[in-house]
């Protein structure tokens, strides 16, 4: 007997990631009227950003260049596009001040993508033509073969500043210890939890978790963008109240709303 | 402005959040389909890396730059193993798969194992006792390695439970509120990708 | 200089030769060190030992050559247990290098155990995909894997007859050191309501425990010692166990290192001089 | 794995260990054939898994359908939009493929990450306090998932009783990063371990094979 083909048009059981999504969907709404009525959203200082600025400056002082990683997400992986972001103001910026960057590329869709947001930026700087063709390039799709790779040009190009921003996974010490070794400055931002203790450790500066998506909208200072960070703190501080309320009313023996919150 | 593409990722984006809540089975083999096409896109982008890799280390030949040689044998490599797999295949058997074990196999399980040796060169650096958060992170990490191997239960036996506690109550604390914090920072991302607000993928870095 | 300042400075390839030795030495000389079974792999271990006979456990094996170490051991030991249990193996992974390592740890356990391919157990290759394939096993395996790995059609091989989706599954288990593992819990634990076993390695081990608890998963192996209390529990001594004594001595290494630094820093410090420049670390603010 | 291929596999692992002591004309050969050898592997085996029975075979199968045809030409079509990137002239046409890629893995991201990742983990830390030891346990999880939480907000500024919390959150952060640490050590050891094994045994044969 085939399995009985399933016909109905709502997963009851997915009621509350619905609920989620449409929540996180109004606090966006919002905060972007918010953010439109008063022209800006405080959202606190990222020390890790003006790092990031610190570092490009530094080494364009000192004419050598920058290798930003866009890590071993592929799409799939959020980490990524925050990294798209994040680059296309790291390459604004090296357009500007006439200094050189190397973007080492795991995944070749993220490569053909990060290529058009550097040529854009160099463009938006108003030197298209100074867009050095193979400056974004693809390495390698297999982990350690794009370790290998990039780590080669750490140590033979000596790049002044080491970027990551992205997901990255095993090969974060390898890369951060060999960055470190060449005295380059580093600056990280990873949203693999696994990896913080690494980039911690050997980068001088280190974006944690969401920090890195964080940044990745505080960067274009764009009022919406800062709306979206203004959702996700709502939507954080819903989550604690959230907790707290179910485990209260648990206290006092009524489970319903920790039954809502059940995934399976 | 790039409206075109802008309305296609809002499209897919769009139905297949919608196709999550859809359990019925056509709809799930729409789902299905879009994934599908998504893989045979990354076939060919794919082919589009490996042009560039091939146009990177070519450049370095031609214009002889240092370590062009070395440049030489990547581009003879990508060729072969290429063609071989292509015409021949990846199965036991195929010399792409003696290939694999011979050379891809232990490059990349020995790149893997110097990490053994940077995370000692990195521990002996940077866990130095200058303020109260890097004690805190030294002494839980000499702590951990100590109580996860045999010695630790030999000094003292209540040694792997402390590390358990250690994993369950601080670790999952911080854990379970970074993933909360890193799930709402990826829906918000993907949404703001939906909903046309980012758009710097496009070749837009606005 | 004193002793303080040159052992804070000292060249890192000291400290390289210590961690090979520390490595190479008990291999060439074994100790054989007692090993505990904890009860995330006990856990494990149940899950799998009080399936039916007959019962069919697809064992997604999504790892490359570089993280072997740690989860070709549990592999072998999770497959040889199924065996003897007579159940029925579907290998599979997510990985293109995956086939490479699999397929001969497949070999292997079932020469072990005096397995047939086809009979006891069927190795369905590689897919590229990840989400795509998983979600697509829900719906058909046949359209994800029309033909298994040495391309025989699924509907000629005894172990695949009447399994057309997760429906004919009684239990996945995957081996991974990467991201495979959401995605496994997204569609296989939460989305199709499938037990699921995770073998991870070491790092990523920390991060599941959280839907260990919340029963998303009914085991996991972690890492080598994972994977030695496995071998120890089915009483095999395999790679796992061996390496275990080496495990030892280097942790030891690696811990007096850092309590030697942390040491020659106070040392140095009360002499005026401050051994590393203090700088934040990486933390906040 | 024959003697041939023991040999080489042992040279390039060999190659690589000798990185530790600087970069040198060995490990850079064992780098570059690394780029090109996984380079072709992963081309090879797209090609085989995905080109092969997805985009080649349903358009040569015998009996095909309009549909089947559409079905198939629509993802091949995407994916030489974006091959036409390699003319620099060309480069627009690509936005449609990559507009269409990245809105599927958005749309993913959005409900699988909310899903597992965000309700899932809320979930999770709504159970029952049990009583005594656990008790003091389940109430330093809140407080450290609270507290971290309160480090990880944006719109306010870390000041006074947020300051304070944030500040306790980075104590927790601190402990898990170290245990997170601590815990790979193995990880990473044992890789070295199988290695060395390797070297040990299959190409010096100092030690005895894999014992069952």
């Amino acid at each position: 007997m085939p399995e009985a083909l399933n016909t109905d048009w709502f997963d009851p059981t997915r009621a509350n990631v619905l609920v989620g999504i449409l929540l996180f969907l109004t606090f966006l709404l919002i905060n972007i009227l918010r953010a439109r009525r008063a022209g800006t959203l405080y959202i606190r200082p990222l020390p890790g950003l003006t790092a990031l600025d610190e570092a490009i400056g530094r080494a364009t002082e000192m004419g050598k260049p920058i290798l930003y990683m866009p890590g071993l997400g592929d799409m799939s992986e959020v980490g990524t596009l925050a990294s798209i972001t994040i680059m296309g103001r790291v390459a604004r910026k090296v357009a500007d001040l006439g200094s050189s960057m190397q973007v080492p590329c795991y995944d070749p869709v993220v490569m053909t993508i990060m290529d058009g947001v550097a040529r854009q930026a160099y463009r938006e700087s108003g030197r298209p033509d100074d867009f050095p063709p193979g400056s974004v390039h693809y390495v390698s799709a297999q982990q350690f073969a794009y370790v290998a790779a990039v780590t080669g040009i750490m140590i033979r190009e000596r790049p002044a500043a080491n970027i990551y921003m992205g997901s990255f996974y095993a090969e974060s010490l390898f890369l951060a210890e060999t960055g470190n070794l060449t005295g380059a400055i580093q600056i990280a931002g990873c949203d693999k939890v696994t990896q913080l203790p690494f980039f911690v450790c050997a980068c001088d500066y280190t974006l944690l978790g969401e920090e890195l998506f964080a940044a990745s909208a505080y960067i274009g200072r764009e009022p919406v963008q800062l709306a979206t960070i203004a959702a996700q703190d709502w939507a954080k501080a819903t989550a604690a109240i959230l907790i707290v309320a179910a485990l209260l009313l648990l206290a006092m023996g009524r489970p319903e709303l920790g039954h809502f919150l059940q995934t399976s | 402005m790039y409206l075109g593409p802008v309305l296609v990722t809002f499209a897919v984006g769009a139905a297949l959040i919608v196709l999550f809540f859809v359990p019925h089975h056509q709809a799930q083999a729409v789902n299905a389909e879009i994934l599908e096409w998504a893989t045979i896109v990354y076939a060919f982008a794919l082919i589009l890396g490996s042009i560039s890799l091939w146009n990177t280390h070519a450049r370095k030949v031609r214009h002889r730059i240092e370590g062009w040689p070395y440049s030489l044998v990547t581009m003879i490599t990508l060729v072969a193993v290429t063609g071989l797999g292509v015409v021949f295949g990846t199965a036991e058997g195929t010399a792409v798969y003696a290939i694999y074990q011979s050379v891809n196999s232990p490059l990349a399980s020995t790149m893997f194992a110097l990490l053994a040796f940077f995370i000692a060169s990195a521990a002996f650096r940077a866990f130095r006792a200058r303020n109260l958060e890097a004690t805190l992170l030294l002494v839980t990490a000499v702590l951990m390695m100590i109580g996860r191997v045999s010695i630790g239960e030999f000094i003292w036996p209540g040694f792997p439970a402390f590390t358990e506690w250690l994993l369950d109550v601080p670790n999952l604390a911080a854990k379970r509120a970074i993933a909360i914090g890193v799930g709402l920072g990826a829906v918000s991302t993907g949404l703001k990708i939906i909903l046309g607000i980012e758009r710097s993928y496009l070749g837009r870095s606005n | 200089m004193s002793w303080a300042q040159r052992l804070l400075s000292v060249d890192r390839r000291i400290i390289f030769v210590l961690i090979g030795l520390g490595t190479a030495i008990p291999l060439l000389m074994p100790v054989n060190l007692p090993i505990t079974v904890t009860p995330r792999v006990e856990a494990a271990y149940q899950t799998i030992d009080t399936l039916p006979e007959g019962s069919r456990v697809l064992i997604s094996m999504d790892y490359e050559p570089d993280t072997m170490a740690e989860l070709n051991p549990m592999a072998i030991a999770i497959m040889r247990h199924c065996f003897r249990k007579k159940l029925k193996v579907i290998g599979m992974t997510l990985y293109p290098a995956g086939p490479g390592l699999v397929e001969p740890a497949m070999k292997a356990a079932a020469a072990a155990e005096g397995k047939t391919r086809n009979v006891d157990y069927v190795f369905l290759g590689y897919k590229s995909g990840f989400q795509t394939v998983m979600i697509g096993m829900g719906e058909s395996i046949r359209q994800q894997y029309p033909v298994d790995f040495y391309k025989t059609p699924l509907d000629s091989i005894p172990v695949m007859r009447g399994v057309n989706s997760y429906a004919g599954i009684d239990l996945v288990v995957n081996l991974t050191a990467s991201s495979a593992a959401d995605y496994w819990i997204q569609f296989a634990a939460s989305r199709f309501k499938k037990k699921l076993v995770l073998g991870a390695t070491a790092v990523m081990a920390t991060d599941y425990y959280p839907y260990l608890s919340s029963r998303q998963l009914l085991g996991l192996i972690g890492g080598m010692k994972g994977a030695a209390e496995y071998e120890k529990r089915m009483d095999l001594f395999g790679d796992a166990r061996r390496g275990m004594d080496a495990q030892s001595l280097v942790h030891v290494i690696v811990s007096l290192l850092v309590i030697l630094g942390n040491v020659a820093l106070f040392a140095s410090r009360r002499s005026g001089g401050d051994g590393t420049p203090a700088r934040p670390l990486g933390g906040p603010r | 794995m024959n003697d041939a291929q023991t040999w080489i596999a042992a040279f390039l692992t060999l190659c690589v260990f000798s990185f530790l002591y600087r970069d040198n004309p060995f490990y850079r050969f064992a780098e570059h054939l690394f780029v090109g050898a996984a380079a072709g592997y992963l081309l090879a085996t797209q090609y085989q898994n995905v080109i092969l029975p997805n985009v080649i075979g349903p358009l040569m199968a015998p009996k095909i359908q309009a549909s089947g045809i559409v079905l198939t030409l629509i993802p091949a079509m995407l994916g030489i939009l974006l091959l036409l990137r390699v003319f620099p002239r060309l480069t627009a046409p690509a936005r449609w493929a990559l507009a269409f890629y990245v809105g599927v893995y958005s749309g993913i991201a959005v409900t699988g990450y909310m899903q597992a990742q965000v309700i899932a983990q809320i979930a999770d830390s709504v159970k029952p306090f049990e009583g005594g030891w656990h008790a003091v346990n389940s109430i330093l999880i809140l407080i450290g998932l609270l507290t971290v939480l309160a480090y990880f907000f944006f719109s306010a500024p870390h000041t006074g009783l947020h300051g304070l919390s944030a500040r306790v959150g980075i104590w927790f952060l601190m402990v898990a990063f170290g245990a997170s640490f601590g815990y790979t050590v193995m990880a990473r050891v044992s890789l070295l371990i199988s290695r060395v094994q390797f070297l040990l045994r299959d190409f010096l044969h100092w030690i005895p094979g894999v014992v069952s």
